[in-house]
């Protein structure tokens, strides 16, 4: 191109801009077809996101009718969350799902975790995103390990414990075979979230 | 332009003769990542062949209105729009898929077989041609991710499309295999075996 | 409307994007302009120019400056079709089609027999890996035979007779790639004016004494070519080169008579000329697919 | 101090826990195909180091201004227009935008570099075209845009040049210690359908797993560092 623009004289032509109107042609007619998308598609992702945490409510509190469910946004120490205040079909509290999220072994873990009316149990903990180890770490997806959480104690640590079966009273959790630090992790992250925010949910 | 292939030729050498994965080694990155099971594989495949053919459409119409020192910016524009479209579309109605993807689907754009589709046949080509171009190509990356899919998720978590194949009382998983390690060994042992029968081929 | 408005505004974001980045790239292209080669140009323009990098250059732009230069192959990039390979070599082979074809040649003639072998090599049965070990054999300057140059060939125009690598002219192209292979760097590339070249089939640069405890067939430095003809022979470190820009038939035939050691020799195609310019494709190989020895 | 104990626990993740190349498969084109010498695999590595630090700034400021949801430049806009009841939300033009100046950047470095810095060219310029359709530079952008995403969990400027800068070194480490294996390999009588691409494949099989040890040293680190 440089070769030939230097011989001849410079005429309007050689403006690069001209040179690549095609290029800017499509780059007009892409981001309209884009925006469109956007316009058509993007309101059933931000429903698909919703119901992503939405789904799960009911499995956390139980007896909570999503329709009732009231976000409410926390704020402390320059920190927010959005936490979701749950009530049954008649409108009575049911309790609370509050988002916490941390490190993992492998990377950030985040989970929802459930609590009740007074915030002082939990009831009930599932994860929403995590890339533990396949077989191992990423067990704590599944139910046996979860339900381990119900229950347990919301205004104190719980604790992990190794080769025996933890005890709900004293707040035990039984760390998963060959993936303690991806169960400490969980444990942490919930111990974490609910000494920040415990306080905030009244 | 007459000593270029023909639409059916160019379907077939896309599939075996010029295998994207096992001959010309391109688009490495989703051949290792999404392989862990076969439905990621199989969604990774459509995905790349939906934007293949619309990006070999459109370079196809504009192949005689392109400049030559423009065509890979016009090519990774297209390809980067179809990308945009395939990867919202996942997200609006196959959100659990999206998810397992991730970043590869966005990774598309920057996939050397589709920028080297273009440049090779689209934009040489008529519509036909590279329309099954586009298709056969996307059927021979199907295959190359399928080939390592099965391998992997059948030895790492005994299933094959979700369903159990291998049963847990005579089967341990190896877990290796759906881990980072289990791609490059797979994948490696395949291009291998590929290799051998090619040889074994030559020499008859 | 809402729609219209919201298009206009994604256009305007993008176009403006687009417009002040052409806008700096042109501006550069211009002041940080610099001169290219331009076969090198002409090279990249049919490149595919993916930059995939499986060629292993750094990307077109390094493959074309390579290619233009003559290094590499014209179907090095792995995403050219027959087409652009064949016009790359074309591009590639308008120099290279006025002159004479370059062909490899081995600077060595000590095989099993003749050299001195010291102890039984158990490593790795390849040159680069023996070049690393003292004392694979007595000549260190000599052919190892473990052949290297042999699985570089893609025209199977070497194999490794007696512990030596030979070449078989009629399958040898000239691709550069055993010369690259040898770690002892004694294969080299040789005009072939003739049907037969003469070339100097050894590489020790060592003096007399030291070149016969190693190997029968050896130069012993004795320079009597040099003295007899200084313009087609010159001698540089223990060893006469010939110089094959001047290259009379005479002065070589007399050579390779006169030379004690007998290190002299015509190499070519089985019956072609010494003195009359064949081309080589004509000649079909006879050579036996002889099992190579360590 | 704990802002500092954070960012370098970001730096770790992003160049060794979680490897650009052996554990995300980003960048395997140029792993595989310019690992050959290790002079050009450490001039590669830099080159992408380079590239990666100025993408990730140009791919933050864009999110952050304009492409993320209810960012300040497209409320901007949609407030210029008066435009309603659309939120404001330019996303979908990511991945345009960000090929755009990678593409835009790796060429204008390239020439900045030849005609101003010849010997820093020879060292590592020929490997930026390269670069361009690189997807361990998109990736770096992509993690930056997913950071941008939750309005209550920002990553600021600093966090995602740490994260590309360790991502490039990350992706620098992985493919230096390949080139010095893959030296070495052509010394060995390695069988024949195993030549080139194979050996490589399961070379880097090695690697992943010696760098799978490093996964679970955040976790640690971060509790012994009390974050």
């Amino acid at each position: 191109m440089s070769e030939e623009n230097s011989t001849r004289k410079k005429s309007w032509k050689d403006n690069y801009l001209v040179q690549a109107w095609l290029i800017l042609l499509m780059a007009a007619l892409y981001s309209a077809v884009l925006i469109l998308v956007q316009l058509n598609w993007g309101p059933i992702i931000k429903e698909n996101q919703r119901q992503a945490t939405y789904s799960q409510i009911p499995i956390l509190v139980p007896n909570t009718d999503v329709a009732n469910v009231v976000e409410k946004t926390l704020e402390k120490d320059g920190k927010k969350v959005v936490a979701y205040q749950c009530f049954d079909a008649q409108k009575n509290p049911t309790g609370w799902v509050l988002p916490a999220s941390g490190q993992g072994f492998a990377d950030v873990v985040d989970l929802l975790v459930g609590l009740d009316t007074s915030a002082s149990k939990l009831t009930g903990l599932v994860v929403i995103n995590q890339k533990e180890t396949p077989g191992l770490g990423n067990l704590i997806k599944e139910e046996s390990f979860r339900k381990q959480f119900i229950g347990t104690a919301a205004d104190q640590d719980i604790t992990v414990v190794k080769g025996r079966d933890g005890s709900p009273e004293k707040n035990e959790i039984r760390a998963l075979t060959g993936a303690t630090i991806s169960s400490q992790s969980v444990c942490d992250i919930v111990n974490n979230t609910l000494k920040t925010w415990r306080e905030e949910l009244k | 332009m007459n000593d270029q292939p023909t639409a059916l030729e160019r379907f077939w050498r896309g599939i075996i003769p010029e295998n994207p994965t096992y001959r010309q080694v391109l688009g490495m990155c989703p051949t290792l990542a999404v392989t862990t099971n076969v439905q990621g594989a199989i969604t990774m495949a459509a995905a790349t062949t939906f934007v293949l053919v619309c990006a070999n459409i459109m370079v196809s119409l504009l192949r005689k209105i392109i400049k030559p020192h423009l065509r890979i910016l016009v090519f990774t524009l297209t390809i980067a729009t179809f990308v945009t479209i395939a990867d919202y579309f996942l997200q609006a109605f196959m959100p659990e898929m999206s998810a397992q993807l991730g970043p590869y689907i966005p990774l598309i754009i920057v996939n050397c077989i589709i920028i080297s589709r273009c440049e090779v046949c689209a934009s040489k080509q008529s519509l036909v041609p590279a329309i099954a171009d586009g298709f056969g190509q996307g059927l021979g990356f199907l295959l190359g991710l399928c080939s390592i899919a099965v391998v992997r998720e059948l030895l790492g978590s005994g299933t094959l499309m979700g369903y159990t194949v291998l049963s847990e009382n005579f089967w341990v998983n190896c877990g290796i295999m759906i881990l980072p390690p289990g791609a490059f060994l797979t994948l490696g042992c395949l291009m291998a075996f590929f290799n051998w029968i090619g040889s074994k081929k030559q020499e008859n | 409307m809402t729609t219209v408005y919201v298009i206009i505004i994604s256009v305007i974001v993008l176009l403006t994007l687009a417009i002040v980045l052409s806008w700096i790239l042109g501006w550069a292209n211009v002041a940080f302009a610099v001169e290219v080669d331009p076969k090198e140009e002409k090279i990249l323009s049919i490149l595919p120019g993916a930059n995939c990098g499986a060629c292993g250059y750094a990307g077109c732009a390094d493959l074309a400056k390579n290619l233009a230069q003559g290094n590499g192959s014209a179907n090095q990039c792995t995403q050219c079709g027959a087409a652009q390979v064949t016009q790359i070599a074309q591009i590639m082979g308008v120099e290279a089609g006025d002159v004479v074809p370059q062909r490899a040649v081995v600077h060595c003639s000590g095989n099993c027999e003749t050299k001195l072998q010291m102890q039984n090599y158990v490593g790795e049965k390849t040159c680069a890996a023996a070049n690393l070990v003292a004392g694979v054999q007595g000549c260190a300057y000599g052919c190892l035979g473990f052949g290297d140059c042999m699985r570089a060939c893609k025209y199977g125009a070497i194999q490794i007779v007696n512990g030596m690598s030979h070449i078989d002219y009629d399958k040898c192209r000239g691709c550069r790639a055993c010369e690259a292979a040898c770690p002892r760097h004694i294969i080299s590339m040789v005009p072939f004016k003739n049907g037969k070249m003469l070339v100097i089939a050894c590489s020790n640069h060592d003096v007399g004494p030291e070149v016969k405890a190693v190997c029968k067939t050896g130069c012993i430095g004795c320079s009597g070519c040099v003295r007899r003809d200084a313009e087609d022979f010159q001698f540089d470190n223990g060893l006469p080169v010939i110089n094959y820009n001047s290259y009379h038939i005479n002065a070589m035939m007399e050579a390779a008579d006169k030379c004690p050691s007998k290190i002299m020799k015509f190499v070519g195609p089985e019956g072609a000329d010494t003195q009359v310019g064949v081309v080589t494709d004509q000649f079909k190989s006879d050579v036996d697919h002889t099992e190579w020895l360590g | 101090m704990e802002t500092f104990l954070s960012l370098l626990l970001l730096f770790l993740t992003a160049a060794v826990i979680n490897n650009f190349v052996l554990i995300n498969f980003v960048g395997i084109c140029p792993f595989l195909g310019v690992s050959k010498k290790l002079s050009s695999a450490f001039g590669m590595g830099l080159a992408v180091t380079f590239v990666m630090t100025i993408a990730g700034f140009l791919s933050w400021t864009f999110t952050y201004y304009i492409l993320r949801p209810d960012a300040p430049g497209t409320v901007w806009l949609f407030n210029a227009f008066g435009v309603e009841g659309v939120a404001p939300n330019l996303s979908i033009l990511s991945y345009l935008v960000y090929i755009f100046v990678i593409a835009a950047s790796v060429q204008f470095v390239e020439m900045y570099v030849k005609k101003f810095f010849p010997p820093l060219y020879k060292a590592f310029g020929v490997f930026l075209p390269l670069i361009t359709t690189n997807c361990a530079i998109l990736f770096a952008c992509l993690e930056i845009m997913k950071r941008l995403q939750d309005p209550a969990n920002l990553w600021g400027l600093t966090e995602a040049m740490v994260y590309s800068v360790g991502g490039g070194l990350g992706f620098t480490i992985a493919i230096t210690i390949m080139a010095g294996i893959r030296e070495e390999l052509e010394l060995n009588d390695i069988p024949k359908p195993f030549r080139g691409v194979g050996i490589a494949l399961l070379t880097a099989c090695i690697l992943a797993m010696a760098f799978m040890g490093f996964s679970g040293v955040n976790a640690g680190l971060s509790k012994w560092l009390g974050l």
